[in-house]
């Protein structure tokens, strides 16, 4: 059941991704990149991160979605119309060289990782026999939240450091438009 | 026995070398404030006085020797000295005898010219080194006075520079001498590898390490050091070579006759008398380093020399070219001498020949000196040193005609003369030596034998044109020749060349006029012994056989060319003498007059455009391989260059083309990098 | 059972197909969608990892910090996209070449 | 969670112990934060506000750095999060120093009527996340530093968008470096996986990486090089860097030249000690890797300057070039022995910086920064192009400069290892170092060559900035100063 | 008194001088160029007064003479040691009479430079620059130090050659550059192994010490440039590479042929000064090198290839000479014939003999004031008219009759003229070189005979110029307006030249004025490489 769940997450993600390369039309592709963050959240759940997937959702699809949306309709007003007009196609035809490449080094990644998959890591293999893997039982948030403020604490400081930077930087780089 | 004995020769020699440079270094300071040559005079006198003095106290007595080091370098010290011994002292002597006379006698010819100053800097110059040359008692000394004669050479010759032939001729002088010294630098290096010296004392003298030194086994060993026996064969090549390139030997004679683009005093001093002789006197103080096939190329070379020499004089019009000829053919005379081992006769000639060829120099220098004032006065254009112009100018000259013919009676060999005795010596000489070697080397003895009366006869034919008969160029210049514009030489002129005539007879060198073996010279070089038997029938056949031969060739000779044709009166008596003598004469004619002015022109031809186009040649050879390798240069070496500046100029261009501004483009490229990296990495 | 590499697999294409987009689309913002795919196929590594390092939880902060910074990162690369846009009326890459060597 | 709380406590008490070894960061945060407010409110009625106290700052800083330098700190802090050695100690000073002549820099520069406070806040931020990576061993760190350093690079350069040029080398450079960030993040993920760990230096970490099958670690090494690659600029990632530079404004151009690099040179020295010094597959690949990648960027810079017609542009391949000579050193940086690294790169710097104040002050007055604008100016500039030339000489690595020492120092380096190992790399590393730097003399003499050798057409105004000039020249003596006596700087690392 | 460091950075403090000084005082800049390098040459003239020719030097640091050393950098380096490099200079016997050389040839270089008018504030800050960094060479014993002087050299000769330098000035300025830049990077790597494999024996530290570096004793048995030799590069022993690469670094400068093509552009195109200065000194650091630093340091590979050495001699000089031969600019012929008289200094250091490497070291110093006066002399035939084609001229004797004096002076004394200084070096070159072969050193007699063919062939491009440019009847390109242009050699120019020509005359009759002093190291140096014969 669990893994017919997990095929059809992964199906959904990978079918939607492939749909979105060749997609013409980006606010359509745009959809479906919503579609693929939300079949890579519900995969994270799989792996029992029920926190990333919450935040990969309110993070993505509520920020970064809308924030591409509204990039796509401030620069391609024109384009739009450009494409409407003049494609008859609903997929745009791949370029091969890319192809080429990517296949390239998904060939080189799944081999690489079926030979990885003869030999488990060691660590993995002692949390399995220790049994410290993560549980679905385990309150993922509160662990979180314990290591956010011991262990990681000097990255959480950093990146709230970071965040106020990237904030002031692109509220500038975008103010600029009011200014002329 | 002298009075000047508590005088050290050393001294006396020194005086005679220095006192030439001094007046050298003043010219040079005073230029053109001092054109009398006054200085170079009493130079040259000086040097006369201490030679005389150096002469005394040396010839006949134990040898002078002293020395004081010059450099060190590595582990051999130069050191630079003079040695005197007969053979140098006779040297020391005969230079400034030479050319006392000669500054004498330019004194006046040389008069107005507007570059005097200069002639007597070079003058002095040339006698320093000259002098130096004969006193020095290192190879590596006498190679530098060498080349400074040489040098001094060029500059004499070339001292009417704005002519176009002079030039020419002393540059190729001077090339043609530097192939020789290349020879005597060759020499020298051979000599210090093998004996690791280069002091004449210590390699030639009554111990010398030549002595010591011998050919075992294919390898020629020295006390300090042992080489392939070749290389002693090459080293006497070597120093003959050198003396090759500076008497004047065939086939590096060629740059005689040019030079005689250069004054005439010039070319009787230096070109007859002195620095050609340097070759001789070169091949004399070496002597004992010659092997048996090195004396024996050097015998053929002087026959060869002499040989071809004297039939290219018959060819000649040029007055001094004869004279340069002539010079040529007796420097081969001297060297055929050294070649056979008796270089005491070589020296002898050489002493006999500077005076009578000095003299010849200058009779025809007065000569050209009357003919280029004919030329002047008459206004005509004309070459006053061909004989073709010439004739009957006994009438103008008839001291200088007295004196150029004793000259050429010397110079033909004629009893009672110097050159009798001398030549007598090198070709009974070389008879013996032949005897002794086997019949086939009798070709040199007989050689020289018809190389001696063709001597006579174009010496002959010079005088006979040039003083007897008419004077040819008068028909054209008969109505402008008012007075005499032709007349004997000045006093300042006929001095010297008085001087020097007295020198050409006999009792100077020996009191007995027909034996040279009585001559002092001879018994003050003699050598201990030499090394074939003598033969006495030899001198008296020899003697006679030239003596008959030259005056036959002579009345030929007059017949020719001072009565044009032989007279075929109607005598009846003589009729038939007549036609018999006719038809000797046709044989003659055809034989010998016809035959020998043929070969004469070939040879001159070859001279001319073989031997001559030969150096042409490989002036040309050398010049398209130095246009070849600037080529290489340009092209090839620089080309490469070039190239591989052109791939590093390429390959950057190539990564440009990832560099063309579209982002995608930028991105595929690492990533194709990246990923065929990482193939390359994980397969091989 | 799902397996660590059944994960893997997964992200490998997720990746890879990421890569494609930022090859070949013709839109800026398509190559900032490409780059947010290769992220996620990094995060769900992390969190397939994470699964067994119940310690430190390295792979699931890891996760979330990455997430963060692309999410910034987006921000600040859209801002730029719009810059440029501005400027040349185009936001397809292959337009925008005037820096080039010439 | 019942098994980790007792442990709190002692948790606290280790980042309590940290913070005080943490200061020179902490004031950089509180001066970005004061830089902020600054520039929000007090930048109105003095508009040198912000960039006084973004220098205070920095001094301040400097001066908390120069004491942990003096007592040659040495500690792990923040649960392996930063490792502050003398390394990364004396690596933060010249950050910092360059940073503040940067700063100084950015403000002579201010032409535009756009507000500079918040690009101090950014460079602050920049600085601290150069900081983090110069100490960080944990990939997580490493990564957040990273995209700190990069984000606030972006914004540099895309900071002023006063033109098509600039707004380009924005775009570019962001696209670009969030494409290799995200590969990057793979590779450490694939990282994380082999090892169930993020300190590199951790021997578990080691451990994981010996066993970890080859296809995919070698995968995971190339990705992480990708995003490493990036910040260094070497190749195949040094794509981005010329387009950048040239579009880049100049003082933005001389930062991302400069700072930067020493900041990822000092992390990659560190990861480098710490992997090659275990000789297992993982660590050969990425010794071969470096290797190879270090003679392309020679090559690659050097060759592809030559045909370069923009000082900015032709600076930026030689950048690429330089990188590849400062990966030699990485290559053979071993622990404890830094001072070499540091020497390079801190003379680099000093050169970089004074080549691009000079390219800066020409481009004000001729308004382009063409090779060919700079015919004949040698005369009418003399100073400026006297010192500008020994620049230049520097970057060749010809006596007597620093550039020469420095160069001499990393090949002594590397013929040391050559001589243990024999390895036929390092010495095609030598030669072709040796030879690029016979290449680099042609373009690098361009400017001497057009400034000196040939006559330029017109008139121009030289709009000299006194201070500016000042800092270039006195690097200028520096670098050559330096050549004399290396000793001097050499014995404070 | 440090006379030595004195001797070389009393042109930096003319350059300061020079630089200090504002520019409305220019002409004065001439004049203190010309006061400090005429101290500078009392000085080398003093040195040359106290020098002890008894002492022998090269790979003896006690036979060295004025010597200074103060440690200069002293670092711990961790793992590849602790650096060592001092501050050393002093001088023997190949040291002294080149820097004496040097100091002479510098005064002519300023003396020619009379009427710089371009910009003089920063040709001679430069010249100076050029002179400190040539005495520098000449003294220094350390390689680091060496080396610095080395490259500083180059650069001031860069900008005098591409700034004040003839049409095709950059491209003459960038070849030389790069030809001994491409030498002298490559030295560098040499260097560096030289300073791993070299330790000081007091303090065990590696050691740039060109002195250590001669000793096979300091040298680590594992080193990459260990005397057993096993060691190897790219499967060729790596002294063998050492020493090669050394060589040629060297052999660029000297410059042999086919590496030469930069020096008839770089001579064609400098100014007089500067071409002066460039056959005068710069050559000679080549050869100087290949005897300080090839030779003493790699004796038994110089033992091993100096046949090669010798044919790479005899190739310059016959290519040289034929390349001479063919030229019709008279300065580009003048060029050419340096290479050839250069293949003799190669030749004679080939031959390893005493005589030999004496004589290579005479002709280097004959032919440094012969070809400095020949470039001077084109300079005054070019200053006036601007043309240097032998075509253009002819009959100059009669113009300028003082000048053809000096010009011919000067052709028969680097034809070898006996008297002459070059005719000593070729002649001992010569005689060297055939003696080798009985000395064992391989070098073939005929190598001898063939170098000595250049002797006639300069004979001939000589004399051949000297025919179609001064002899004969007036006949000039420029026409009657060269003839009132060509004005005889005024007495400044005079000052110049006779002191030259003087000089050379002086040292042909007198060579013990260099042998004197040469002798204990030249002999000290043969027997040194004759061990590893």
């Amino acid at each position: 059941m669990e893994i017919i769940l997990f095929y059809a997450f992964a199906v959904l993600a990978i079918g939607s991704a492939l749909l979105l390369v060749n997609l013409k039309n980006i606010a359509r592709a745009l959809f479906l990149f919503f579609i693929v963050l939300f079949a890579m959240a519900g995969l994270y759940l799989f792996a029992l991160a029920d926190f990333v997937a919450i935040t990969q959702i309110m993070v993505y699809v509520g920020g970064v979605l809308i924030l591409m949306l509204f990039a796509f309709m401030l620069s391609n007003k024109e384009l739009l119309k450009d494409l409407q007009d003049s494609s008859g196609s609903f997929l745009s035809m791949p370029r091969w060289q890319a192809v080429v490449l990517a296949i390239g080094f998904l060939i080189l990644m799944i081999f690489g990782i079926t030979e990885w998959h003869q030999s488990i890591p060691t660590w993995i293999q002692q949390a399995k026999e220790n049994n410290t893997e993560i549980i679905p039982t385990d309150n993922n948030i509160q662990q979180i939240g314990l290591r956010f403020m011991t262990f990681y604490v000097l990255p959480f400081e950093v990146i709230s450091v970071f965040l106020m930077m990237a904030l002031i930087g692109a509220s500038h780089l975008s103010r600029k438009e009011r200014n002329r | 026995m002298d009075p000047v004995a508590h005088i050290s020769p050393i001294y006396t020699a020194l005086i005679a070398v220095v006192a030439p440079f001094i007046a050298f270094l003043y010219q040079a300071m005073a230029g053109k404030r001092d054109q009398s040559g006054t200085i170079s005079l009493i130079g040259i006198v000086c040097s006369f006085i201490s030679g005389g003095i150096t002469w005394l106290a040396i010839w006949n007595h134990p040898i002078a020797y002293a020395e004081i080091n010059w450099f060190t370098i590595g582990a051999s010290t130069f050191k630079v000295g003079i040695l005197l011994n007969n053979l140098s002292a006779l040297m020391l002597l005969l230079v400034p005898t030479v050319a006392l006379p000669v500054h004498i006698y330019s004194r006046a010819y040389m008069k107005g010219d507007p570059g005097i100053h200069r002639y007597w800097m070079y003058l002095s110059l040339f006698c320093f080194a000259m002098l130096g040359l004969v006193v020095m008692d290192s190879l590596l000394l006498m190679y530098i006075f060498w080349e400074l004669v040489g040098f001094a050479s060029y500059l004499l010759i070339g001292f009417w520079f704005t002519r176009e032939t002079a030039v020419q001729a002393n540059k190729k002088a001077f090339i043609v001498n530097r192939i020789g010294d290349l020879g005597f630098l060759v020499g020298l290096a051979i000599i210090f590898t093998q004996f690791k010296t280069l002091n004449l004392v210590d390699l030639f003298g009554e111990t010398g390490l030549i002595y010591q030194s011998a050919v075992t086994n294919g390898q020629w060993v020295s006390p300090v050091n042992s080489m392939d026996q070749v290389w002693l064969t090459i080293a006497g090549l070597a120093f003959f070579l050198a003396a090759m390139a500076k008497s004047a030997q065939f086939p590096l004679h060629i740059w005689l006759p040019d030079a005689m683009e250069g004054p005439t005093s010039v070319s009787s001093l230096i070109h007859a008398a002195t620095m050609v002789a340097a070759g001789v006197f070169l091949l004399a103080t070496v002597f004992p380093l010659f092997n048996e096939s090195a004396l024996i190329f050097i015998a053929i070379i002087g026959t060869i020399t002499a040989a071809a020499a004297a039939c290219f004089a018959l060819g000649q019009y040029d007055i001094k070219r004869i004279l340069a000829f002539s010079t040529i053919s007796q420097l081969g005379f001297m060297m055929v001498g050294i070649g056979i081992g008796t270089w005491d006769a070589a020296l002898f000639h050489l002493v006999t020949h500077a005076f009578f060829k000095c003299l010849l120099f200058l009779s025809a220098g007065a000569i050209i000196h009357e003919m280029a004032h004919l030329k002047a006065h008459s206004q005509l254009d004309f070459d006053p040193q061909d004989l073709r112009n010439m004739g009957g100018l006994k009438k103008y000259m008839p001291k200088t005609f007295i004196l150029m013919s004793i000259a050429s009676l010397a110079l033909a060999g004629f009893p009672l003369t110097s050159g009798y005795l001398s030549k007598d010596s090198i070709i009974i000489s070389s008879f013996e030596w032949a005897l002794s070697k086997g019949d086939f080397y009798l070709i040199i003895p007989v050689s020289l034998i018809i190389v001696s009366i063709l001597t006579a006869f174009y010496i002959g034919r010079l005088i006979f044109k040039a003083f007897l008969g008419e004077l040819r160029i008068l028909d054209q210049v008969q109505d402008k020749l008012q007075g005499a514009p032709l007349h004997e030489a000045s006093k300042t002129m006929l001095i010297p060349m008085m001087l020097l005539g007295l020198c050409c007879l006999f009792p100077l060198f020996s009191l007995n006029p027909v034996s040279y073996h009585d001559s002092w010279l001879m018994d003050g070089l003699l050598l201990d012994e030499y090394t074939f038997a003598p033969s006495h029938s030899a001198h008296l056949i020899i003697p006679l056989i030239l003596l008959i031969g030259s005056v036959i060739s002579w009345i030929i000779g007059w017949k020719w060319y001072v009565q044009h044709k032989y007279s075929l009166n109607s005598n009846s008596l003589a009729l038939k003498a007549a036609f018999n003598q006719g038809y000797i004469n046709e044989l003659y004619q055809w034989v010998f007059v016809d035959g020998t002015l043929k070969i004469a022109r070939f040879c001159y031809w070859f001279d001319r455009y073989i031997v001559d186009s030969l150096v042409a040649f490989i002036q040309f050879i050398v010049l398209s391989l130095s246009r070849l390798s600037v080529w290489i240069d340009k092209y090839i070496v620089d080309g490469i260059v070039n190239a591989v500046a052109s791939v590093a100029y390429w390959t950057g261009n190539q990564v440009r083309l990832v560099q063309n501004g579209k982002l995608q483009t930028a991105l595929y490229s690492v990533f194709l990098f990246v990923l065929l990296g990482l193939i390359y990495l994980i397969f091989f | 059972m799902i397996t660590l590499t059944h994960f893997l697999v997964v992200s490998a294409c997720i990746f890879c197909i990421g890569l494609y987009t930022v090859l070949s689309k013709k839109n800026a913002i398509m190559i900032l969608v490409g780059i947010e795919l290769m992220i996620n196929a990094a995060i769900l590594n992390f969190v397939a990892f994470g699964k067994y390092d119940k310690v430190s939880y390295g792979g699931q902060i890891f996760a979330l910090f990455a997430i963060v910074l692309a999410a910034a990162a987006v921000a600040v690369g859209l801002a730029l996209v719009l810059n440029v846009y501005r400027h040349y009326k185009t936001i397809n890459p292959d337009e925008i070449k005037e820096l080039k060597d010439k | 969670m019942l098994a980790f709380s007792p442990y709190i406590s002692s948790f606290i008490d280790q980042i309590i112990v940290s913070i005080p070894y943490f200061k020179p960061e902490l004031t950089l945060i509180i001066t970005f934060i004061g830089t902020i407010i600054a520039s929000l409110f007090v930048d109105k009625y003095w508009d040198k506000a912000s960039f006084t106290i973004t220098i205070a700052g920095l001094l301040l800083s400097g001066c908390y750095l120069f004491g942990q330098g003096l007592s040659h700190v040495d500690m792990v802090g923040f649960f392996d999060m930063i490792h502050i050695d003398t390394f990364a100690t004396s690596a933060r000073m010249i950050i910092l120093l360059s940073t503040l002549l940067i700063a100084i820099f950015i403000q002579q520069r201010h032409q535009h009527d756009r507000p500079l406070g918040d690009l101090y806040a950014v460079l602050l931020t920049a600085t601290l996340g150069l900081n983090l990576l110069t100490m960080s061993s944990n990939w997580l760190m490493i990564f957040i530093a990273v995209e700190t350093v990069s984000i606030s690079s972006y914004i540099m350069v895309g900071y002023f968008s006063s033109n098509k040029a600039q707004s380009e080398a924005a775009m570019k450079y962001v696209l670009f470096g969030s494409t290799c960030a995200a590969v990057m993040l793979y590779g450490v993920s694939l990282l994380y996986g082999f090892t169930g760990n993020l300190n590199f230096d951790a021997p578990s970490h080691i451990a994981g990486l010996v066993e970890a099958p080859k296809l995919m670690i070698s995968i995971a090494l190339l990705f992480l090089l990708t995003g490493i690659g990036f910040k260094l600029s070497f190749f195949p990632f040094h794509v981005w860097s010329p387009d950048v530079y040239q579009g880049a404004p100049t003082v933005i151009t001389t930062y991302l030249a400069t700072v930067p690099k020493i900041a990822v040179v000092v992390l990659l020295s560190k990861l480098l000690a710490a992997w090659l010094a275990v000789s297992f597959y993982f660590s050969d690949f990425l010794a071969y890797a470096i290797i190879i990648i270090a003679i392309a960027t020679m090559l690659i810079g050097n060759l592809a300057a030559l045909r370069q017609q923009d000082a900015k542009r032709m600076m930026a391949y030689s950048a690429i070039g330089h990188t590849g000579i400062l990966l030699m050193a990485v290559l053979v940086y071993q622990n404890n022995e830094s001072n070499i690294l540091l020497f390079y790169l801190s003379i680099y710097t000093l050169m970089n910086i004074a080549v691009f104040i000079f390219i800066d002050s020409l481009e004000v007055s001729l308004g382009n920064t063409s090779i060919d604008s700079y015919k004949g100016l040698g005369k009418q500039s003399p100073v400026l192009f006297t010192a500008f030339s020994l620049v230049l000489i520097a970057l060749i690595g010809l006596p007597p400069t620093a550039g020469f020492v420095g160069k001499l120092l990393i090949f002594s380096k590397v013929f040391e290892q050559y001589q243990n190992f024999q390895s036929f790399g390092l010495l095609a590393l030598l030669i072709v170092g040796a030879l690029t730097s016979v290449i680099s003399l042609f373009y690098y003499f361009k400017i001497p060559l057009n400034a000196f050798l040939k006559d330029g057409l017109d008139q121009y105004v030289h709009k000299s900035n006194p201070l500016l000039l000042g800092i270039g020249l006195l690097c200028t003596l520096l670098v050559i100063l330096l050549g004399l006596f290396p000793d001097v700087l050499l014995s404070i690392f | 008194m440090p006379i030595l460091s004195l001797l070389i950075f009393l042109p930096l403090l003319a350059t300061a001088f020079i630089l200090a000084l504002p520019t409305r005082y220019k002409s004065s800049y001439k004049y203190i160029a010309l006061a400090f390098t005429a101290v500078q040459f009392v000085l080398a003239g003093i040195c040359y007064a106290h020098f002890d020719a008894n002492k022998t030097g090269v790979q003896d640091l006690a036979g060295y003479q004025f010597v200074e050393q103060l440690p200069w950098i002293r670092l711990d380096l961790g793992s590849i040691g602790k650096l060592e490099i001092d501050y050393l200079i002093g001088i023997d016997g190949i040291s002294m009479p080149l820097l004496l050389l040097s100091a002479f040839v510098m005064l002519m270089a300023i003396g020619a430079s009379w009427n710089i008018q371009k910009s003089p504030k920063g040709y001679f800050a430069l010249l100076m620059v050029l002179n400190m960094a040539v005495m520098g060479i000449f003294c220094a014993l350390d390689f680091f130090l060496f080396y610095l002087f080395y490259e500083v050299m180059l650069l001031p000769l860069y900008f005098l050659i591409g700034i004040w330098g003839g049409a095709r000035r950059e491209y003459a300025a960038i070849k030389f550059f790069l030809y001994t830049l491409f030498g002298s990077v490559f030295m560098l790597l040499i260097i560096v192994g030289l300073y791993f494999s070299v330790v000081n024996p007091e303090t065990g530290a590696h050691t740039f010490n060109m002195i250590y570096m001669m000793n096979p004793q300091n040298y680590l048995g594992d080193s990459i440039f260990a005397w057993d030799g096993y060691q190897e590069i790219l499967g060729i022993s790596a002294r063998l590479v050492g020493f090669v690469v050394l060589f040629f670094a060297f052999a660029i400068k000297v410059p042999i042929v086919p590496l030469h093509t930069w020096l008839p552009d770089a001579h064609v195109e400098a100014p007089t000064p500067v071409s002066i200065i460039l056959a005068g000194i710069l050559l000679k650091i080549g050869g100087y090198g290949i005897i300080r630093i090839c030779y003493s340091i790699f004796p038994d590979m110089a033992a091993l290839s100096n046949w090669w050495l010798g044919l790479i001699g005899v190739i310059s000089i016959i290519y040289g000479a034929l390349n001479a031969l063919a030229q019709k600019d008279l300065k580009r012929m003048i060029a050419y014939s340096s290479v050839s008289h250069m293949g003799f200094v190669l030749l004679g250091i080939a031959s390893l003999t005493a005589e030999g490497i004496s004589g290579a070291m005479f002709q280097m110093i004959s032919h440094g004031f012969l070809s400095a006066a020949l470039f001077f002399l084109v300079g005054v035939v070019y200053d006036r008219v601007h043309d240097r084609n032998i075509y253009s001229f002819r009959g100059l004797a009669q113009l300028m009759p003082k000048y053809t004096g000096y010009i011919a002076v000067a052709f028969f004394a680097s034809l070898g003229l006996p008297g002459f200084s070059a005719f000593i070096g070729e002649a001992f070159v010569i005689i060297g070189s055939f003696n080798a072969a009985s000395v064992g050193t391989g070098l073939p007699r005929w190598m001898a005979l063939a170098g000595s063919i250049g002797i006639l062939l300069s004979a001939a491009y000589l004399l051949w110029t000297l025919q179609r440019m001064f002899f004969g009847e007036i006949r000039l390109k420029g026409g009657e307006s060269w003839v009132n242009e060509l004005t005889d050699v005024n007495s400044r120019e005079q000052l110049i030249l006779f002191p030259t020509l003087a000089l050379a005359l002086l040292l042909g009759i007198m060579p013990s004025l260099a042998f004197s002093n040469l002798n204990a190291s030249v002999l000290n140096l043969v027997s040194f490489i004759q061990q590893f014969i």
